[in-house]
């Protein structure tokens, strides 16, 4: 599909890895939502310098998002509720993806919506593009109708999955949320609908109040909890899908070091996602993507993607 | 999280009573590309820190020279607490110029109004300009005013109001500058404070002269890629981090 | 029926709460598992001086827990795998209750089962002592049958408490687990089957991989997530179940200092607990109780109580 | 978490090409309580730090009369690095001494066997028992090397060996042991150092001498409170932090 991508050879590791046909040179991809379509970190690194690019969400129509405030600190971690804002799909295949494929990068498009006919259609245009991959984002848990419901109940999950998996010939990624009692049944549930892989985590559902005003920090009252305090959770995740379904897994959730990737691909990843991380550090990806080099290069192993899976349990 | 973007700090103080905080660190890079307006952004807590994000500060001043950078904050809380202890000889973890400053056009008459932290943006801003604007900086009260003396070294006239009149006049900062606009002759107005002194400046100046304002808002990533830190404009949300956080106040909407 | 317990009044701030009839001096409880039977402590401070204390899960029989390593790091966290290592129900109420009880202490007693006659059997025992409370614990993850499914499902839950209710006319605690999709359900269904109070949250289950050996770092494999880091969870679970039960709400999850209570009990906690934070400072206890003080006096506050539920929205 | 029990560090050294860090802090009721085989437990990461877990380290002597506590310690991890780049003049934030150390009796002839990180807790052990006891110490090479100058300025004999016999003999400290015993008239063994060494020490032992092991594991509360720290012994699980450090051989289950 995507041939011409060149793979990554850092301290003579081999860094690519390939999700469902699409050709990553390395398996360090920027979470949606984190990152834009890009261009903000155009100062620290090229998007075609990534495995890949998420983009922030995109949704039919142009979103406003949330009030403001949208963000604050928690230990370790952050809440966010942005509340989906974008300029449309239409506004993104016209803008943003050209810039990105022109400049060379693998594009993964997170697609949100509201209901099963909005994401369907949004899917079809999505389709009718050179991006690279879709990502189902059937887990923000900061609008009303952001898709979370899809992704708490397996039956709706399953039902979306399928609707989605005939407007679109493209490799289809589901991104799961972790505010669910058991998380491998609804990834059994998206890979028997025609996933092509999964993703996961999005955010743990937070909350903070700010004692000075009680009022709480967000003006959505309740965010998504991201960051180093949820990689626990995440690596857990990560670890118990990859151990009940066949198609690939990107982890993610609070990863901020390359020892941090090399564990969640122990864990069972085939790539990784970096989003909050960049917060602090705009190269993280960069710098992350070379410690999974030095990993391997130490540890004698002459590509990344064996780490996949690679935890010695008993 | 460590120390990614470290500059070597070559001063820290106290300025006055007020318990204001000056932190001046070398960095070649900051200081000869930035303008007034602009800010940096500040990891906080050290290498072991579980503080995720970084805080942002506007540059107070810069020197191309000397590459070193003025920065001037109250603290607020966790952040600024720990940079308060930060001393000369150790690493700041600062991310910048980022954002969009003053526009500055050679030759206008200006005023510069500051309140509360807004002072450190404009006293930047009042460097560049000197004797081409005048100062208006408002106070809770006497115990909290500062960097005086900078805005005099720079040429600047000045005017000074405290809420309680515990030191010069009592009152506002906006009955400074609507007693300046009524005198005439000005051009522009640049304002940094908080968004109640931001707002009725906007009443006060009422088309009789530019009017920008700098906002602030929590941010995410500082540099316009996550949405966190928008404001509302006439065209929609615009981000505070890259799209401002100075901004015309006429695309403003002030609530 | 503890009248004598006095109340704490520190600098003018009544400290005191009642929780389904029970007086607590103040609202700050150790968290079982974290505090032993409190001896351990009496170096830094005694039983007595806390709200309560809810000592380590007792179960009819003794348990050997799980093997070592029990314990790991992770960013602003904790995961630990103990297993419910206890000398049994007969032995705690034989050496532990009749101390604590000696002391002046309010007594919470956490129960443990891996199957309703279990649970019911020990509630039995227990309710014929003089502790104080009871807490079911439907919630630990570290063992295969430690109640967590009894915790994830409303059904099981209800039973369970219906049944334990039965066994005793003591306050009845039920601590739910936050490794669900809606915890609200669960709270419910346990107000429903006869449960006095709820306790929220125990621990976020997590994984963490030692990538040098590339084992697990807990020799349970997966283990529960505790402090700071789970701090936004809990307090959101806490808003949410306060929101939909009648019953006292006591809160926990990463709370280290007094303005963290103060912002728990303001989400809706009527006490709270202190587990982990223990392990960094054994004074964590006292010095929380004082900083709920000293926040009701700046704020004007006469009593620590009308914290609860004092977030404003909207 | 922020210094609780903070504590003056009067001095820090690197101990040889070793990279071994000493850290000498001043704690008067520390130094004044403590006995060989304690341990104290470290904050690790300063105010605003995301370790949350302190760090068990092994008190390597202390005085008394100046109120001083000697620690010294390998870089294994996050905490550790950082508390190799802690100053004179610092706090440490440290609780202690805790645990139950090596049981002494006057007037017995001892060895003390320490291997790795385990030479400090016994450095202290032969302190106290100065003439009365020989330490037979084990390195991986030369270059980790270290203390040694301590343990002879304590009068108490002295051997040392590596594994690849880069410094004086080529071999593992039970070798030493098995000889010393073989000599006859040791009343006491005691050991510090990986699992692998103390159970070969005991296979050694067999009975001969009264053998007492210190024993490590992973730690929550560091008080006795939480049941992380565990060992298997005969009468089943015992905490390490309260029940050990140092327990009697013939209760432990070596595996
Ligand atoms: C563009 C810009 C320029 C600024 N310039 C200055 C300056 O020159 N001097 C100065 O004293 N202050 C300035 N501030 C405010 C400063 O960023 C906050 O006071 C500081 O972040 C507080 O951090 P803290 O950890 O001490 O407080 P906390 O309340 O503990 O901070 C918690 C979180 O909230 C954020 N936050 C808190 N207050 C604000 C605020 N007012 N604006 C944005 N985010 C906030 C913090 O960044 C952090 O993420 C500026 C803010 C912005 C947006
Ligand atoms: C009773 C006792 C006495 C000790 N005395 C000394 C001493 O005098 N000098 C010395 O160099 N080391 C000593 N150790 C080992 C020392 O505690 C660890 O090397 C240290 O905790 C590593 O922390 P880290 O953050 O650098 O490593 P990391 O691996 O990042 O630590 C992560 C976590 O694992 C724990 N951990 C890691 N290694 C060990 C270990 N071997 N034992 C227990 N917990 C561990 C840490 O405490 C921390 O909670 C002792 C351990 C115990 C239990
Ligand atoms: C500010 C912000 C915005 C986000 N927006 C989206 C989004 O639009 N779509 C989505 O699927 N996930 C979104 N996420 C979730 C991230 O992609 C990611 O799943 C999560 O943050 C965990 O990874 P991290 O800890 O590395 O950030 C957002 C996260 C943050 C912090
Ligand atoms: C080491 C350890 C042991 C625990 N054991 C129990 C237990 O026996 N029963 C129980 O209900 N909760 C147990 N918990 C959970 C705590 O009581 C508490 O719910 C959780 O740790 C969150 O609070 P914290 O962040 O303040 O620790 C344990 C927690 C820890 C850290
Ligand atoms: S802080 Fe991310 S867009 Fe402004
Ligand atoms: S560390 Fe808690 S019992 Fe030993």
């Amino acid at each position: 599909m995507n041939e011409h991508v060149k793979k990554d050879i850092i301290k003579g590791v081999d860094l690519s890895v390939n999700i469902c046909g699409v050709n990553l040179r390395n398996p360090v991809i920027t979470a949606s939502g984190t990152c834009g379509c890009g261009e903000e970190y155009a100062p620290w690194y090229s998007a075609a310098e990534l495995g890949a690019i998420s983009v922030k969400a995109v949704t039919l129509e142009p979103r406003e998002g949330n009030e403001v405030p949208r963000i604050c600190e928690t230990p370790s971690g952050i809440l966010n509720a942005i509340g989906l804002q974008n300029k449309g799909v239409r506004h993104f295949v016209e803008h943003d993806l050209p810039r990105l494929k022109s400049e060379g990068a693998v594009v993964i498009v997170n697609l949100a919506g509201r209901q099963v006919s909005d994401y369907a259609e949004t899917a079809s245009i999505i389709d009718g593009t050179d991006a690279d991959m879709i990502e189902l984002n059937i887990s923000c848990p900061n609008v009303h109708k952001g898709g979370m419901a899809f992704g708490t109940d397996k039956n709706m999950a399953a039902e979306l999955v399928s609707e989605i998996r005939r407007c679109t010939s493209k490799p289809l990624i589901v991104k799961l949320t972790p505010n669910v009692t058991d998380i491998t049944e609804i990834a059994l549930a998206v890979e028997t609908a025609g996933a092509d892989a999964i993703s996961l985590i999005n955010t743990l559902l937070g909350m903070r109040i700010d004692i000075r005003t009680r009022r709480p920090m967000l003006a959505n009252i309740t965010g998504g909890l991201s960051g180093p305090a949820v990689f626990p959770v995440a690596l857990r995740m990560v670890w118990q899908v990859k151990n009940k379904v066949k198609i690939p897994v990107i982890g993610m959730g609070g990863i901020s070091t390359g020892e941090d990737a090399v564990e969640m691909m122990l864990a069972g990843a085939d790539a990784i996602m970096v989003g909050t991380a960049m917060f602090a550090d705009p190269l993280a990806p960069i710098r992350i993507r070379d410690g999974i080099a030095d990993y391997c290069a130490i540890n004698g192993l002459p590509a990344a993607r064996e780490l996949t899976g690679g935890v010695i349990i008993g | 999280m460590s120390n990614y973007y470290p500059a070597e700090i070559v001063g820290t103080a106290v300025l006055g009573d007020s318990g204001v905080r000056q932190i001046v660190f070398r960095s070649p890079s900051i200081a000869s590309t930035c303008s007034p307006g602009q800010f940096v952004n500040i990891a906080c807590g050290g290498e072991h820190s579980s503080h995720i994000l970084r805080r942002p500060i506007s540059i107070a001043g810069a020197d191309r020279e000397s590459g070193c950078v003025d920065i001037r904050f109250d603290i607020k809380g966790a952040g600024t607490a720990w940079m308060a202890e930060l001393k000369t000889g150790e690493l700041l973890d600062v991310i910048g110029p980022l954002g969009k400053g003053y526009p500055v056009e050679p030759g206008k008459k200006c005023l510069v109004v500051g309140g509360g932290t807004g002072i450190y943006s404009v006293l930047f801003l009042a460097k560049v300009l000197g004797a081409g604007c005048k100062a208006l900086l408002g106070f809770r009260n006497s115990s909290l005013i500062n960097s005086i003396s900078d805005f005099e070294s720079y040429g600047c006239g000045l005017s000074i109001i405290t809420d309680d009149g515990s030191s010069g006049r009592k009152g506002f900062v906006t009955e400074l500058v609507a007693e300046e606009l009524d005198r005439g002759g000005i051009d522009t107005v640049y304002a940094c404070g908080p968004m109640g002194m931001l707002k009725a400046v906007n009443d006060i100046v009422g088309g009789r002269a530019e009017y920008y304002v700098s906002l602030e808002e929590r941010m995410g990533c500082g540099v316009g890629a996550c949405m966190a830190c928008v404001c509302h404009t006439l065209v929609g949300y615009k981000r505070v981090c890259a799209d401002g956080p100075v901004f015309n106040a006429v695309e403003v909407c002030f609530k």
